[in-house]
């Protein structure tokens, strides 16, 4: 059953030095205020899981948390590299990292696999690909009906996994929308799970039948952490930081650049900057944006949608709005439980 | 008609005429999505574009700057999970072209996006494969866009990220593939297209004011010329405003530094 | 790209003597006017696939269309036996029917499996069971990493698959909600497929990012059927006719009430009688049920709402209410489209 | 108290009183719900109902007839498709608690809903396993509902369509499981528990004004009892109260002959 703590409890408890951690979100709904607390808190020798190491990998990676990265597509994604993933892959730097490198195709499935407490998962995959070769995790099965050959690799069985959502019940099931990545599945397959989510309420209301939701008793702790996906999105709530992704690069070629920006906005700061970081991102008109997923009438819609969530450009790069947060790490609240139900209509 | 317009441009352009509108395609970020989107603003309006963050039958009215913008989701008939994208959706069957590009290209549309350099040791880790290893066997064709150079258009692949015509021949047939692979090759020079029988990538057409040498310069390899070789058609005025109005409405919903 | 045809149309382009057949709906959107032509148009050696084979399969059978049945429970849901179902396997009437039996979990598993085109699924399943021992179609892989015994099944790769759903928008578009069962799985694993559906909508409307729809280019043709799923029921539009399934029962189980009553009921008619059936099970007030689905509040809510929705009991017979559809086979209009979008706002 | 009740109602009360407020209960159709709803409506109101057709954490109002009836729906926190269903919920091992029946048991608690006779020709042929062969191993544990006689506990199942403790001893475990099968069967007559050696079922507790010769005579094996038998409470007021109320809006919401 769902366990509601302050973020640094919940890493304190689900988190231990050489763990495998999952923490997934594909573009949207990234766990990066847990990953910082995660940074804060010191954890050594992780093994990293993620098909997207993005910006919170290339920070834990660079801070020497990982030992080992299971992975798919590690790049800044629409910008470039990812200076710290290459300088550890490339020189060692700040210590070795040993990869394990998956297709997204494979690693999907391998947490599908994992959900389904099977040992294994099957795919059509690497035909004709390189990867095979130097990943001995990527083996075959033959269909012992047709006698094809299949490519095999591990289900991924995370110790713990660690998403953000856009809303848990005060029972504590969890509320998903949007592009739903492979969340439910890593929490599903994970020994532990930590949950951030943008807030709190009392139910979900009226809802689809078939609407993504973790059941309280599927999650281990819940943690109310507003804009802890920063800078990726939660649908409905504020939008992709797209300038703080190209703003990334330049901090993160430098080894010293990397490490100032780290003590400035990580380890002397704590959750509640996420809140402060994403208010020009927010959107005003969830009610619009869902009139915007209309079928036939979407693309005129959509237009005029997009002109009225397009937000202050420039305004949220990194440096600017982290300046005005409150420096030092104040504590979560234990009981967010009692923010106010805000959306609840949603 | 003969407007000023840059090689990405052209190169663009190209790749979305090649589009057609019962087309469903599996949509990479940068070219290959300024390219599909085009074409569903000109002339392919009812071209089915699918994200690998699950997103079904999106029509963006910005580019994305990631594989999964709020943008894609809002616009999209639904969005699914990224599990049952890869096995329902792509390795289902169901996507008619996807597109790909890479670091490097060999003549055989084989691509790397994984290392230069020796895998363990490498001289440059890039970010890897991605969907692309699925995406080049599962989807009916593909297209791949990349702008040439010889340090990318290479002899020899540093590492076989994903398939493309493998040896050539008849190499997929004898992976057990039904699929075409690589059956385009949009660069800023030129339109490549693979030879029926050995599958080697063929120059089918050079764009305006691009010549054999330029092209040879920047290929690592020696080009083929199909026998008939077109030059392509330059970039009509309206093309060129709707890409340059795209990019326009993306760069403004960006920050304008994301353009 | 899905077409829109009358019934009789689509059953006759995609459903072929010898085919295999899979009508699925678990319980819910089960495609019993599609069941109802397909008898009419007397197509015989099919092979039929659905997990739960209930009234729609016992008529069939009854009436000698399959020569083979693949299946997981074959009973009368809460009620009792199949008889029809029971008469062929136990005494070959009105010819023999050859069985491939399996568990739920088995054919969902590949149900999954032939929408993922894979050649089988995998599964721990039919552990210490006999079904093994009597199904050379269960088989078994080794975990190539860790030695584990899994069983194996066929993927389901039907010739056709035939659902019925919610609503289909005029791109061809199809909408599913509530118990979808494994109609997705079924549609996306078929070579071709008939939807029938209860109405035809503009456009879905505002909806849950992650509806669960079939898009246009994954589904064969579409048939506006209101009512088709009877005695099933349709979330939202009609309730489940639980009267209609005990009647079911003494009609079954003797040959000549049973040959009376498809000559009456199937193929004297149409299935334009599913719409007058259903009508005394019509629910009124979608918006109070969707209310009922709130967490928290939900007991207190649905108590109120089950008050609201409780329908005329002894109403809904097979008897009575057939009796007042007219007589003859009306063809289905060829422009369902037309019809008004009555429930757009759902 | 000592108030008048049927043996059925005995048989429910006494499942649902094993039921505890944690568990997260895979349920089937008839008794085993009207048991699971019982326990939900009297002493275990946070106990967690799933039935197969999907529907997690439901609370119907009504008892349905199907395992699918929009009452479960509705009431329910989400519902999942069947397949995720026995692949994320079930084989996942997220349920502590299925329920299972059967037209035949042994006296290891092994089932058969498949065919009496030879499969091949049966004399009758049952519906068949449905979800039950893998309820019966991936659930934490399973209680049994089934009334007794000499035709239905047999000595020798036909058919086993979902393994109990098979032959007994360390079976299950020699098979791979970690699970523990069926840890209580309740009958119309008493309460059997699994010796914790043998694994075959013993009765624990004999229900008020029930003999041993009455048992004997409706169990097709040399019964065992366990070293201490008690007397099950006879139900409690509230209890047949809750259960008749239960049913009776069942009766009214299906029609009556629904009951």
């Amino acid at each position: 059953m769902a366990q509601f703590l302050s973020l640094s409890d919940a890493v304190e408890a689900h988190v231990r030095d050489g763990d495998s951690v999952a923490m997934e979100g594909f573009t949207h709904l990234i766990p990066n205020a847990a990953a910082h607390e995660v940074i804060r808190q010191k954890r050594r020798h992780l093994t990293l899981i993620r098909m997207t190491p993005d910006l919170p990998y290339d920070q834990l990676i660079g801070m020497g948390c990982a030992d080992r990265l299971v992975f798919s597509w590690g790049g800044n994604p629409g910008v470039g590299s990812l200076h710290r993933l290459r300088d550890a892959v490339e020189n060692g730097w700040p210590q070795p990292l040993a990869i394990e490198e998956h297709s997204h195709a494979a690693m999907a499935n391998a947490y599908e696999a994992g959900a389904a407490n099977l040992p294994f998962a099957l795919l059509r995959g690497y035909i004709g690909a390189d990867l095979a070769k130097v990943n001995p995790n990527i083996r075959s099965v033959t269909c012992p009906f047709t006698g094809e050959t299949l490519a095999a690799v591990p289900a991924i069985r995370p110790d713990v996994s660690i998403i953000h959502a856009l809303k848990a019940d005060r029972a504590g099931n969890v509320y998903l929308e949007g592009i739903v990545g492979v969340q439910k599945e890593a929490v599903l397959a994970a020994k532990r799970s930590i949950v951030t989510v943008e807030e709190i309420v009392d139910d979900f209301g009226p809802r689809n039948a078939n609407a993504v939701i973790l059941p309280s008793w599927t999650v281990g702790a819940i943690v109310c952490v507003p804009g802890g996906a920063h800078p990726s999105y939660a649908q409905g709530y504020y939008k992709r930081d797209n300038a703080y992704y190209i703003a990334w690069d330049p901090i993160a070629r430098d080894r010293d650049t990397f490490l100032a920006w780290i003590k400035a906005n990580v380890l002397e700061k704590g959750p509640e900057v996420f809140a402060e970081i994403v208010k020009p991102l927010r959107q005003a008109a969830p009610a619009a944006k869902k009139a915007a997923r209309k079928g036939a009438l979407g693309t005129r819609i959509a237009k005029a949608a997009a002109r009225l969530f397009r937000g202050k450009p420039g305004e949220a790069g990194p440096g600017k709005t982290k300046v005005k947060a409150k420096p030092g790490r104040a504590k979560q609240t234990k009981a967010p439980a009692r923010k106010s139900a805000r959306r609840r209509a949603r | 008609m003969a407007e000023a317009y840059k090689p990405n441009e052209m190169m663009t352009i190209a790749a979305a005429r090649a589009l057609r509108n019962d087309d469903v395609c599996f949509v990479g970020i940068g070219m290959p999505s300024a390219a599909c989107n085009l074409a569903r603003l000109t002339h392919a309006p009812d071209i089915t574009l699918i994200y690998e963050s699950g997103t079904l039958a999106t029509k963006p009215n910005v580019l994305p700057l990631s594989i999964g913008d709020g943008e894609l989701c809002d616009t999209a008939l639904t969005t699914v999970s990224v599990p049952e994208m890869f096995r329902y959706w792509l390795q289902g069957g169901r996507i008619t072209l996807g597109f790909l590009g890479g670091a490097q290209i060999d003549r055989f549309a084989n691509l790397n996006t994984t290392v230069v350099g020796p895998y363990d040791k490498p001289k440059v880790r890039l970010p890897g494969g991605g969907g692309a290893p699925e995406i080049a066997v599962a989807c009916g064709e593909i297209y791949i866009i990349m702008a040439q150079s010889p340090r990318s258009f290479v002899s020899r692949l540093d590492f076989v990220t994903s398939l493309g015509h493998g040896e050539g021949g008849d190499h997929r047939a004898r992976l057990g593939l039904e699929t075409k692979g690589p059956t385009r090759l949009v660069t800023d020079l030129a339109i490549f297209a693979p030879d029926p029988e050995t599958k080697e990538m063929s120059v089918i057409s050079i764009h305006p004011g691009v010549t054999r040498e330029r092209i040879r310069e920047n290929t690592g390899w020696p080009v083929r010329y199909a026998a008939e070789v077109a030059e392509t058609a330059p970039p009509t005025r309206a093309e060129l405003e709707v890409l340059r109005e795209l990019h326009a409405r993306t760069a403004r919903a960006h920050g304008a530094q994301a353009a």
